[in-house]
């Protein structure tokens, strides 16, 4: 099948559902004639111009604000936050209103925006564009967040996005960009909530998403030679948590490890061991291993940035300390 | 321009109807009937009548936590606002959003949200909605004077400017936020919608008292919105004559201040003696306003009726789309 | 010993404070002439003037950069976020500024802000005047998150986070300030990044901070009755956790209950379950049991909004269940 | 006002110091040997000096993303700013802060944000402190055109103002946010800063590409500032040769407009011509230039030569006073 990257991935989706949904229209900083900070919305606005693609002022609330009133309406705005840190500008739209509206009233109007931004670190890029917000949506009933991994969920699970009555924040993790992947060149949806059984195994599972989820199964190759049976899972879907994988995973082999790249204390695998250590308890033979980030900013030296965000090998030892306990 | 005696008339009813409806919550609020807390417009009532008169149910309508008239006159079943507020079943929301969140989406109130000035950004996306679809609807974003201190409220200007949407800020400049006045907090020229001027949105301010002022700048400025002129807004001076919530003391405001816009700015009275003047009988405007509280008799029977939302209403519309991996037995 | 109220108990520390340290002031809607609209700031502005009490617009990003920037010369701004829920509007400033300055300038200057505001439910005051946001804070190196729960640690707390150097949120519960209790006059200090164990027993222990503290405390109380011995800690500084005083608990009972008002699923209590099980493991007898909010918004509904927060009889149920498990 | 010449011939130095800097960072950001992404000011030397001259060590800074120039002139050793860039130990930060986020407090250098705006609202607070304390030093914030889209700005513009702080609002407007022209995407009467008018604040429009013109609008900024008379803006309007970042194609903007503004506009190159006219020898003006490229060298090779962070500095300075319960052993 024909490969395509991560970014043009997201690219192709973006085209086919502007081009089977006329209620699709798009907003950020830079996406129109420049085609994103990171190309994801190439072309988009020569094909549909001005109208459906806005090139927005530094307003990062006033563009959810634009969303959320427009979703009201059954519009469907896709509204690029060009780096995952500045949500913190518009988080009161997201918080209060996106993931409320619904329900405060009662059922009478949906707010289906969809939030692409780019997250993770390695970049270089230091504090303000390096963040994995994910944990800071976790607590408000109403958010659905997507984390994509490879190209062919790039583009299913924007699809699916955009399709969703949901108000969803879709996280593209920067250091995928590049990656290359088969996709199909139909449209297709990839089921949101839903996570993947990337590899089975055996004696211990892995839980892990974006770039966190290519170290998982590099590693999980690797232990293979050693007779290690990882299982690796990609929640695909961060909120909410798709129970019935993991937990089906979980009662096979019995040991747990949860990979993300926020700092550790209060990440997204905080809820992950919370909820296993609930409703798993009989069946953890080991503790819920965390691998995270050190629980600290991101600095911009390499080094130091390096030392900070979990790394290939910490994965690779954090299972094997599982399985050894 | 002079507005017609029956339109005159019919804005007088609305009025009588929007201060005996804040009566009568101000009321049940004290007498535990209503939870929560309430901000009343009494004293507010011609800006509220004024705006509402000129648009229509398929306007976009963004109340804000002091705009129970603005939902009353929005088109809805009355008597839903009043079970609105009274937290009942039989509510626009269900007795979900209560005082500071009502919308009926089918008459075009999109509803408040109590984070102040965040609507003028949402109120940003229904205006560009009708451009989008080609529709001659307008949005109007209600918003007071403390709330011009939000950043949210310039970004919205200036997007709603460049982009040129039809969106109508109503600016209800009572004076105060809370206990703090407009000039000790927030520095302009002359008048806070001065600063429209730097977006290049052009604004009014008039006499928030006087319903045909009102009515005749809200109309301007609505009618350069059908006409794709895009934004403007309109600055409507007024007073709240209780306090910012119901029991505020509001010990913060000389007296004498409060007693001469009651005596002399009254809006309702004012209008009456307008009607008087032109002729209309004291009788007929006795009985507009007999009829306004009865209206509001009724209301308030209907809400203490009512039943309370059932408990299983408490986790339903979560998710509008739930997912598969949440439903029941998973 | 006098008994004074929660919010008179913040009061005089503020008092205090200002009369201690020229270098303290305040600002917020409506602290000064009205006195805040909890009472908290009373007297302040009658006493120190505009100089040291400054009544703001509705600007709250605006009123964090002040107070950033004014604390990142040494004065000690005390800013009042009315409501938690609008915690939204200032996020950036607090995740972004106040939370990395020193980090990211390396230790050239620090950030001693305290960000006092009421959170929490049974206020009926729906969707934006009563949310429990502090899970959102959790997953940002850098902030400290204090929640007192009676008038004496309300006093002594803020004292010492208005002395402290770290950038401080202050959690006021709102049902706490009609609360009252005795509170020594002079001022006094309460260890930050201290929990207290507020209840000795030996069946189980159940961490419980503000509100839910004072439901654990009267169901330790009514257990009791049954000859069930129930360790109430109350954690007061919520980040950073104070993990020596639970574990040591822990490794005694050996069951734990964690209650908090936020909805459950990424909520405060996620993190401690996932530490005990990563760190107690061998220590755990039972699943960390979480007694907390639904996964919903607060709706408006007095009906609905007990439905949805958590009462005392969970508490007291969740209790029984550890113990029982 | 004209300036002395020896001031002008300082002012030339500086800004071929921040030419031949910018140009090094970007080799070097070009050849590995620079981490991250770097955004250029090639083209605003004159915004950056002009401004600079008119500030002192004891007055507030806040430099912008584009502000490598505002951070070698405030007073800091200039080597450190080069070995930040480079993110080495012996960088202003340490390495931890980096072409976007060097401060030097010693100096007044209180550090850029990378997100674009909440500098304007954190320059509040300095601005506060110096009227707190009675000190007559005064804040500077920086900010692009694109930047005049965020709330905080206007938030902050509404209480300094009505805090009467000494706080200048430096906007350098290069006509482009990355790919955005101003006029695109905000929407204003003539000029971005006639914003400040709604806030009653004094805004002067100068030519960004003329130091004396920089100089004097800043000067009177300042002045006003320091007398106590509250914040003022001054808009500079100048031109990016470069891409937004380094190695930015910029492939939206015409070519020739570059062009225009390279060979009308260029700064440098103007200066050199007053310069000239006044009677300053050529050599001596060639002399300058040579000195600005030594000094650079120098910078470099400082930089190139400096050791990294140590792993332990990582974890270091999180919290400003670390917890008992956080220590060692714990
Ligand atoms: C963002 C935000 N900040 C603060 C509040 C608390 N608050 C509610 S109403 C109000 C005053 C609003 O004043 P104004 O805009 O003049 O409206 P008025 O109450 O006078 O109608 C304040 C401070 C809020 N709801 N939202
Ligand atoms: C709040 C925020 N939104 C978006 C960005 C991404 N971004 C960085 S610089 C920039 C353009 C800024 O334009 P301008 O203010 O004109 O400054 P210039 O780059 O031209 O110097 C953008 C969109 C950011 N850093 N912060
Ligand atoms: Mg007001
Ligand atoms: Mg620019």
């Amino acid at each position: 099948m024909r490969e395509l990257k991560f970014s043009q991935a997201l690219n192709e989706a973006l085209h086919q559902e502007m081009e089977r949904d006329e209620d699709v229209f798009v907003l950020g900083q830079d996406v129109g004639k420049m085609g994103g900070d990171f190309g994801v919305t190439k072309g988009l606005w020569k094909k549909y111009g001005d109208r459906r693609v806005i090139d927005t002022p530094l307003s990062e609330a006033a563009m959810l604000g634009l969303s959320n009133g427009a979703a009201f309406t059954g519009l469907r705005p896709v509204v690029e936050i060009m780096f995952a840190d500045f949500i913190t500008e518009c988080f009161d739209q997201i918080v209060n209103n996106s993931a409320k509206a619904h329900y405060m009233f009662s059922g009478q109007l949906t707010a289906p925006i969809v939030l692409r931004t780019a997250n993770g670190g390695g970049f270089r890029a230091a504090y303000h564009h390096s963040q994995n917000p994910e944990a800071w949506l976790m607590n408000i009933p109403g958010i659905t967040v997507v984390a994509p991994t490879t190209p062919y969920e790039a583009k299913g699970l924007l699809i699916s996005s955009i399709r969703s009555e949901n108000p969803i924040v879709f996280f593209e993790h920067k250091m995928l960009y590049s990656t290359s992947g088969e996709v199909p060149e139909e449209s297709y949806e990839l089921e949101l909530g839903k996570a993947k059984v990337k590899r089975e195994g055996s004696d211990v599972t892995i839980i892990a998403s974006m770039k966190m989820c290519e170290y998982a199964l590099q590693a999980a190759e690797e232990l293979a030679k050693d007779g290690i049976s990882v299982e690796v899972i990609d929640p695909r879907t961060l909120v909410p948590f798709d129970k019935e994988t993991i937990f089906d995973s979980i009662a096979k082999t019995n040991r747990v490890v949860v990979a993300y790249e926020a700092p550790k204390t209060g990440g997204y695998g905080a809820e992950i061991a919370g909820m296993l250590n609930d409703e798993m308890f009989e069946f953890l033979k080991a503790p819920v291993k965390r691998v995270a980030s050190k629980d600290s900013p991101v600095a911009f030296s390499p080094k130091l940035e390096d030392y900070i965000l979990p790394n290939y090998n910490e994965v690779l030892e954090g299972i094997k300390e599982v399985v050894e306990y | 321009m002079g507005l017609e005696i029956n339109k005159l008339k019919q804005m007088y009813y609305d009025m009588n109807l929007i201060r005996r409806f804040e009566e009568k919550v101000d009321e049940h609020s004290k007498k535990g009937n209503i939870p929560g807390f309430i901000h009343l417009s009494i004293g507010q009532e011609a800006a509220q009548t004024g705006v509402m008169h000129v648009l229509t149910e398929s306007d976009y309508k963004f109340p804000d936590h002091r705009s129970h008239g603005v939902c009353l006159l929005s088109g809805s079943p009355k008597k839903k606002v009043m079970a609105e507020i009274f937290a009942k079943k039989t509510g626009l929301c269900e007795g979900k959003g209560g005082s500071m969140h009502i919308a009926d989406v089918e008459v075009g109130n999109m509803g408040n949200n109590a984070i102040e000035g965040s609507i003028t950004a949402t109120g940003l996306g229904t205006a560009y909605a009708s451009k989008y679809r080609g529709e001659d609807n307008v949005t109007a974003v209600f918003m007071g004077d403390g709330t011009c201190g939000r950043g949210e409220l310039h970004e919205s200007m200036n997007m709603a400017a460049s982009l040129k949407v039809p969106l109508v800020y109503v600016l209800v400049n009572n004076g105060y936020a809370i206990s703090t006045k407009a000039e000790e907090a927030h520095s302009f020229p002359e008048n806070l919608s001065d600063r429209a001027a730097g977006y290049d949105i052009p604004a009014e301010v008039v006499d928030g008292n006087d319903i045909e002022e009102v009515y005749n700048a809200m109309n301007r400025a609505v009618e350069r919105a059908r006409n794709g002129e895009g934004p403007s807004m309109v600055e409507l001076l007024t007073y709240r004559w209780q306090g910012h919530f119901s029991g505020d003391p509001a010990s913060y405001r000389p007296k004498d201040e409060v007693q001469k816009w009651k005596e002399e700015k009254c809006p309702i009275k004012n209008l009456r003696v307008k009607l008087e003047n032109e002729g209309v009988a004291s009788e007929k405007l006795d009985k507009l306003e007999e009829d306004a509280s009865k209206e509001v008799e009724d209301m308030v029977e209907f809400a203490l009726e009512s039943p309370e939302p059932e408990l299983e209403d408490a986790v339903k519309y979560i998710y509008a789309e739930p997912y598969e991996s949440m439903k029941e037995g998973k």
